[in-house]
């Protein structure tokens, strides 16, 4: 029973995540005073990328082929430890927050191994960069993430749910997920989803000799994970409220944030990623620092 | 009598240092000799110790006819240039001298703590005779100013081991005259040998091995 | 009366000893499996015996080092070992560059053994034995500023054997000029022995007397791990790479050693078993997975006969085999689920989280902040390893040795395929292995076992409702796979594929020459970690004439500034210094005969004083 | 016993008299090496006879006197020139080949061979320290001649120097002697030289005057010691000796000045606190190992750099004596020992490598393991054993001395001890890795080393090695009898 809703969980959170997506894009488009196409675009395009032709580069090996599923595996088993609706019970055994950090790096690694396997230049200077941008991230996501398990006493993301106030730690390490976030998500400042600019690339050129089924699932990865970010945030903001409403509002309102951003603030020199998430690191140092004052 | 021969030895010591000259250096030491032989003819005949009679004999035999002459010859038939070398001027090799005699009474009066005022005597001039050979050695160029040292060193040993103790026991004596003689013969091989290869005796250009 | 040192081989078999002795042979035995060929392929018969020979001599001194319970033999056998290897390491006697790293080596090596000299005569001064046994009961009477003075010289004496920053610099010479199953060996084996003797020595013997030694190797293994990860980073070097990965990984150990030490004087013992788990997991670990990658290095290296990625690419599709091993040794090193590499850093994390929670104030910080080194490390090894199995094995290849490489044959294919075997059964297995590594902990630190798992499938470090379980991530993940390939296929039929040239943006043919380079991939880290690393270039215009240029040759370099302000300022002061001593000996017998007045005058003016 | 005495003396003379009259050089090889096998059987003999009675030996109106000290130096000396004898062998058949010396001065050399192996024999058995006196000048006045052999600038000059500051030296220790003897007379009215007799009254000696004669005897036998900083002839000698005698001054004749001093110092010790010696030799010491230290780091010549090591484990020896304690003293002999076999060993090599290679500029030697294999093992096993390595003896002699110093709180010795140890290690190791290992240049053949010339390294591997494993029961119970005797118990 409780394997049943596990995965009847997941396979929501998957069919609901192209939708996140499409909100935010509608969301942005519509601040600066365009149309934008549907909410459900993100859907159309799966549906068209799922029935359509792939060629794979003849310099390509099976690394390339393999890494669609590898991470989209890898994102749906990190979505399985998130609890959502339903937690503890066989979830928490699988793992516990830090795992889930791991197991994104697995797909990620192998996103930019497939980056580098097509021989193209756009493919490995995008894993290059994802990687420059990933190692900075992952110490910044461990700080948040001890702030939050500090407060509650344990790793594990089930016991989030335990506690119904605020701290100030808290909120700063969600804000500075918030910051990973952007940045895990290919996101302005670090990276734009919308163009094909060599030199602004970096999720994009990875996948760029995708096609097909295989670009399908990596969209439905990238997707996936998005959300799974949000719903990490709205875990640290107010977490006593976990009723699904809620949880639905809070990350409607993540989305519209993160328009915000994306339409209010230009995107920064790959080297600047640094000081961004130094500046994100700040964020959860003063995390730690408020949970070692106590308050 | 003995005061007097000691004084003449010193002298002949400080001669020694004065010395420009390869010859001079020779005589002096001859001079030097003879004196030793004197003062060990006239232990001996204190009637302490009678094999002292055959240590002067030895004494003359070497050091005053057998060893100058051979240095001597070698000074002849290497027709060496006579001037010694000098690493520095005569007047401060005297002054230095000086010094090294003053050391050699301060030394003296730590060796021979409570002793009679001839014996500290004695042991000044032995151990100055001994500095300053061994200052020749340091300070002159010549080759056979360090042979001639080198025996001047001696020879203030010897002087040191009759006055202090009434010289060594007699199989020594005549092991270490052996050694001295023998060493003498050595050093002047090397000498011929050293101006046949480097077409002077100037010690001072042996510097090939350095480092 | 017999040898005044009273010597004798006595022996010691408690959980610790065992337990290393297990990981040498367990990384001996594949590495011995694989030299046969590797071997064969570079060096006469005759040199092929002789190496055959040294290199089970290396594995008997290793073994002598973790098994004896005397400290001058353990002496003995350190320096056999240091010996011994040396040997390994100038193997290829012929070139400039071995002989060289062997240098540095023994030299690195025996400085490293005069501190432990100094901490192992220092502690027999109080102790008037050398027994393991007598010296623990002894040396809890000893007053504290030794204890500390020891402490500081056993840690710089196992540190340099161990590679901690800045005592590493001759692993990144030494690892790769030896054959690649001694490398194997090497970084897989024999840094640890320094593990085992700082646990042996100063944990089991010393007793941790103050928190600043847990603190101060905290520090240092956090610093280990950031250089070490950088400067792989930076090298293109395949065996030197994987050399920098182990002070690297050494550093991982340490947090796990030193935070054991925190522990222990914090009185949180079961922490401190825990913490101390975490290291000899991550020590296995790190052994299996960099005995592994250092194998597949040298099979890179028999097939295409350079270790320079930049000539290197495509090898996936020659060597089959060894670039799965490969894959597998990369993802365990970069702490990818579910491989053993990905457990044991979990594990080290959470002993920090578990520490930070235990304490309070500063030391929760400090916690923290080495959790996140931790993390930045992983992210950065993550990168490394995409540089080197993409670089080395995906897309073209980048030179003729690289296109005519062949897979290498069974001998060395089984000694590879243990290991992996092994990375993945570590992995897998976790809970099990954990189970018995926290018995010998508990041991070590002579405490009630303590089991941090729930049962052999999942941990749960000290019931804090933290669980890991790498058997159900495997299941989770096989079977999301599964379960998508299945109904892509249910759904959609079969993936329509065709094979077709690189997109080229209407550039006639891309070439090896597009692809993207390691020295490429590196340059964003080498921007941000500039102000440490120093890069500077030099660009060389090579003329036809004065008007018209030909070409252009571009480096880049890092500098290693442990290397450049430090030794070899220290070297140079040394040799200036005997420079200098040269005028002594001027070949002036004059001056000669001097020194022996001067001498005489002197000793009889300060006579007094004797 | 005394026949044993009498006949080890008479072998080396008898050898003489008969290089000397003897015109035909290759059974004159064989009869020194058989000879001298002969001596060291009778050593061995001595060695187990002094064991079984654990008496001192005395002879010819106890002017020859022989204790485990100077028992376990005669070992060593066979030891040492049963090798040596093997190897100037072919060493020196090997000159007669290249034409660099004749057959006068094949025999020549046997003739000095041999009356320096007997004087320095007389070093260590002569009872009056006159006598003593004598003899060691006597291995300066033969080894003088075998120092400039060759006949050549470098040679003369290195003789020259060698016979000037060595005849220096010594004629301070005769004035140290002669303080002695004077301060026996002065304590007890009698008037003698032998060093029993001394002994039997030291604590009456004048402890002034005691202390002004040590200060002579140090510096003078200290010179012939090659302690710094009145080693300066040392490199030159040792460098430009044939090398079986470089192997022969390096070996043994340094040790037996070491011997000297060490007579004085149990007078001296017994009248005076152990402290003043002890100072003194550590001071010594640890400035001979600073110099070498420097030396050996940039050095060119294969064979200066070998002396120069000489020099650092002299300096090794002495601080082990001047740290004192059972271990210390003990690691000390054990110490001369281990050196004179190992660095005996390193320059029969060096002989070997610098005939092949025609030069002692180790810049210009590569491969030498290729070039001439067994040498090339030998040579590297050596460097090793003298760098301090385990298994070999070397290292375990040196760490007797440094848990002495240890134990016995003399931390700041024992570290710059440490330090100047470790910067030889990495010297030496730069130095022989350059040569041993890399490509032979073109023009150098690949040599096998002749028979007596393996046996040579083979005998000497053989105690370099085991040493380090066990240390020979006899000598082991030599050593510590030794050690009794030297603590003046």
């Amino acid at each position: 029973m409780e394997v049943l809703s596990l995965i009847s969980q997941t396979i929501l959170i998957i069919i609901f995540a192209p939708l996140v997506s499409g909100i935010i894009t509608k969301i942005k488009n519509n601040l600066r005073f365009r149309r934008g196409p549907s909410i459900f675009q993100p859907y159309y395009n799966l549906a068209k990328y799922f029935s359509k032709e792939a060629i794979i580069s003849d310099s390509a090996s099976w690394i390339f082929k393999a890494t669609p599923y590898i991470v989209f595996a890898s994102t749906v088993t990190a979505v399985m430890i998130i609890p959502v609706f339903i937690g503890g019970g066989i979830t928490q055994y699988i793992g516990d927050f830090i795992a889930v950090i791991f197991l994104l790096a697995l797909g990620r690694f192998f996103l930019a191994l497939a980056g580098l396997d097509p021989a193209t230049t756009f493919g490995g200077m995008g894993s290059s960069r994802e990687m420059f941008i990933s190692s900075f991230v992952e110490p910044v996501a461990i700080m948040a993430i001890f702030a939050a398990a500090l407060t509650v006493g344990t790793t594990n993301l089930t016991a989030l749910y335990g506690i119904g106030t605020m701290t100030t730690s808290l909120i700063l390490a969600a804000a500075s997920i918030f910051l990973i976030t952007l940045a895990e998500t290919a996101r302005i400042p670090i990276d734009n989803q919308e163009t094909h600019l060599e030199l602004t690339m970096v999720h994009e050129a990875m996948v760029l000799e995708y096609g097909g089924r295989s670009l399908a699932l990596l969209e439905l990865a990238a997707y996936v994970k998005q959300l799974l970010f949000f719903i990490m945030i709205s875990l640290f903001i107010l977490p006593g409220f976990g009723g699904l409403l809620f949880l639905i509002a809070k990350i409607l309102v993540l989305a519209i944030v993160v328009a915000f951003t994306e339409v209010s603030i230009a995107k920064m020199r790959l080297f600047r990623v640094v000081d961004f998430m130094f500046f994100a690191g700040i964020l959860a140092i003063l995390a730690l620092i408020a949970i070692v004052l106590g308050v | 009598m003995e005061l007097f021969i000691v004084l003449g030895l010193l002298a002949t010591a400080y001669a020694m240092v004065s010395a420009k000259r390869v010859s001079t250096l020779i005589g002096n030491f001859r001079l030097q000799a003879l004196f030793l032989c004197i003062l060990t003819l006239i232990e001996a005949t204190k009637g302490n110790h009678p094999g002292l009679y055959s240590v002067s004999i030895l004494i003359f035999a070497i050091k005053v006819i057998i060893i100058p002459l051979i240095l001597f010859r070698i000074s002849e038939e290497i027709k060496v240039n006579e001037n010694l070398g000098f690493f520095i001027p005569p007047l401060l090799s005297l002054i230095i001298a000086l010094i090294l005699t003053y050391f050699s009474w301060v030394l003296a009066g730590m060796v021979f703590t409570g002793q009679e005022t001839m014996l500290k005597i004695f042991g000044t001039v032995s151990f100055s005779m001994m500095f300053l050979g061994f200052f020749i050695m340091i300070f002159r160029m010549k080759a056979l100013a360090q042979v001639i040292g080198l025996l001047a060193m001696e020879n203030g040993i010897f002087l040191l081991a009759s006055a202090s103790s009434g010289g060594m026991p007699f199989l020594v004596e005549i092991a270490v005259f052996f050694d001295v003689f023998i060493g003498v013969i050595i050093l002047g091989l090397f000498v011929y040998r050293i101006n046949q290869l480097f077409t002077s005796i100037d010690v001072s250009k042996l510097n090939r091995l350095k480092g | 009366m017999l040898n005044p040192l009273n010597l004798g081989l006595s022996l010691i078999f408690d959980p610790l000893s065992i337990f290393f002795q297990a990981v040498i042979i367990l990384i001996a035995v594949p590495a011995f499996i694989y030299s046969f060929e590797y071997l064969k392929a570079h060096y006469s018969s005759k040199k092929i015996i002789l190496g055959q020979v040294l290199f089970v001599l290396f594995i008997v001194s290793m073994l002598a080092v973790v098994s004896v319970s005397n400290v001058f033999m353990f002496l003995i056998a350190w320096e056999l070992m240091s010996l011994i290897s040396y040997f390994l390491v100038t193997f290829d006697s012929e070139q400039e560059k071995s002989i060289q790293a062997g240098t540095i080596y023994i030299v690195m090596t025996h400085i490293g053994t005069a501190f432990l000299i100094a901490a192992f005569f220092l502690m027999y001064k109080y102790c008037g034995s050398f027994d393991f046994s007598v010296i623990k009961t002894m040396l809890s009477s000893m007053p504290g500023t030794e204890k500390n003075i020891i402490f500081l010289l056993l840690l710089i004496g196992f540190g340099t054997k161990a590679g901690i920053v800045p005592l590493h610099i001759w692993l990144p010479y030494a690892h790769p000029q030896a054959p690649s199953h001694v490398s194997c060996l090497m970084s897989g084996v024999m840094i640890k022995t320094a593990i085992y003797g700082i646990i042996r020595f100063i944990i089991c013997m010393l007793g941790v007397s103050s928190l600043w030694w847990g603190e101060l190797v905290i520090v240092l293994a956090a610093i280990s791990c950031l250089v070490g990860v950088i400067y792989a980073l930076m090298e293109h070097d395949l065996k030197t790479l994987l050399a920098y990965h182990s002070v690297e990984n050494i550093g991982i150990i340490l947090l796990g050693i030193g935070s054991s030490m925190l522990f222990i004087k914090l009185g949180l013992i079961p922490l401190a078993i825990l913490a101390m788990c975490a290291g000899l997991y991550h020590l296995v670990n790190h052994a299996v997975f960099k005995g592994l990658l250092f194998l597949c290095a040298g099979s890179v290296y028999n097939a295409t006969g350079t270790r320079d990625m930049e000539k290197l690419g495509g090898l996936i599709k020659k060597m089959p085999w060894t670039s799965a091993y490969f894959l597998t040794g990369s993802m365990a090193i970069s702490a990818l689920p579910p491989l053993n590499g990905f457990v044991s850093e979990w594990l080290t994390l959470i002993v920090l989280f578990l520490g930070a929670l235990a304490v309070t104030g500063g030391l929760k910080l400090f916690l923290c902040l080495t959790a996140a080194i931790l993390a930045l490390t992983g992210g950065l090894a993550a990168a490394c390893f995409v540089k080197a199995f993409g670089i080395t094995f995906l897309a073209k290849p980048r030179s003729v040795k690289a296109e005519s490489a062949k897979e290498c044959g069974t001998s060395m294919n089984l000694g590879m395929g243990i290991l992996a075997f092994m990375t993945v059964a570590l992995g897998i297995g976790a809970a099990y292995f954990i189970r018995i590594i926290a018995a010998v902990s508990a041991n070590t630190l002579g405490a009630e076992t303590l089991d941090f798992t729930l049962n052999n499938f999942i941990l749960n470090p000290l019931g804090k409702g933290t669980y890991l379980s790498t058997p159900l991530i495997s299941i989770v993940f096989i079977s999301v796979m599964g379960i998508t390939l299945f109904s892509l296929y249910l759904f959609l039929g079969k993936s329509k594929v065709s094979a077709g040239p690189t997109w080229d943006c209407g550039y006639y043919k891309l070439t090896s020459r597009n692809e993207y380079t390691a020295t490429g991939f590196s340059k964003p880290f080498r921007l941000a970690f500039s102000f440490f690393l120093l890069p500077y270039k030099k660009l060389q215009k090579i003329k036809e004439s004065h008007y018209h240029i030909k070409s252009f040759r571009y480096e880049t370099h890092t500098t290693k500034i442990f290397r450049k302000y430090f030794y070899e300022n220290l070297l140079g002061g040394v040799f200036n210094t005997a420079k200098y001593m040269r005028g002594i000996q001027t070949g002036s017998i004059h001056l000669y005969l001097g020194y022996i007045l001067i001498t005489v005058i002197i000793l009889l003016i300060f006579m007094g004083r004797f | 016993m005394q026949l044993l005495i009498i006949l080890l003396l008479l072998i080396p003379l008898i050898l003489a008299l008969l290089s000397f009259l003897s015109k035909e050089i290759k059974p004159l090889a064989l009869l020194t090496s058989l000879g001298y096998f002969l001596n060291l059987i009778l050593s061995l003999n001595l060695a187990y006879q002094y064991l079984v009675n654990n008496t001192p030996i005395t002879l010819l109106n106890n002017s020859i006197y022989a204790d485990a000290l100077s028992v376990f130096f005669i070992l060593t000396i066979s030891i040492v020139v049963f090798a040596t004898a093997l190897y100037s062998q072919s060493y020196i058949a090997h000159d007669l080949d290249q034409k660099t010396i004749t057959d006068k001065k094949a025999n020549l050399f046997y003739v000095l061979f041999n009356l320096f192996v007997l004087s320095m024999l007389l070093v260590t058995l002569v009872n009056n320290l006159g006598l003593m006196w004598v003899a060691i000048e006597m291995t300066t006045l033969v080894s003088t001649f075998l120092v400039g052999f060759y006949n050549t600038k470098n040679s003369v000059e290195a003789a020259w120097k060698y016979i000037i500051i060595c005849s220096v030296g010594i004629t301070l220790a005769l004035l140290g002697t002669i303080l002695f003897s004077y301060a026996l007379l002065f304590a007890t009215n009698t008037k003698s030289l032998n060093w029993t007799d001394m002994l039997s009254v030291a604590s009456k000696l004048d402890p002034n005057l005691v202390k002004i004669a040590f200060i002579f005897i140090m510096v003078g036998y200290g010179t012939k010691a090659g302690l710094a900083p009145m080693h300066t002839w040392l490199p030159d000698a040792h460098s430009q000796a044939v090398s079986p005698i470089s192997a022969l001054l390096s070996g043994v004749l340094l040790k037996t000045s070491i011997y000297a001093i060490l007579r004085y110092t149990m007078i001296a010790n017994k009248c005076l606190a152990p402290s003043y010696t002890s100072n003194i030799f550590i001071l010594f010491g640890l400035l001979s190992l600073a110099i070498s230290a420097g030396f050996i780091l940039i050095q060119k010549d294969i064979k200066r750099l070998l002396a120069y090591h000489s020099i650092e484990h002299v300096g090794i020896i002495i601080f082990g004596f001047g740290i004192g304690g059972p271990l210390g003293i003990f690691g000390a002999l054990f110490h001369m020992f281990n050196h004179a076999v190992t660095k005996s060993l390193l320059f029969f090599g060096a002989g070997n490598i610098t005939n092949t290679y025609k030069t002692h500029n180790m810049h210009n030697m590569r491969g030498v393991i290729r070039a001439l294999p067994f040498t090339g093992i030998m040579v590297l096993m050596g460097t090793f054993a003298l760098a301090g390595l385990p298994p070999f003896s070397i290292f375990f002699s040196e760490m007797m001395i440094l848990i002495s110093a240890f134990t016995q709180g003399y931390y700041l010795y024992s570290i710059l001890f440490l330090l100047f140890v470790t910067i030889i290690f990495g010297a030496i190791i730069h130095h022989f890795s350059k040569i041993l290992f890399g490509e032979k240049p073109k023009n150098i053949p690949v040599t096998k080393d002749p028979l007596p010339v393996q046996l040579a390294f083979v005998f000497l591997f053989i105690f370099m090695l085991v040493m380090g494993f066990f240390i020979l029961e006899p000598i082991n119970t030599l050593i510590v009898s030794a050690t009794a005797i030297l603590r003046g118990i």
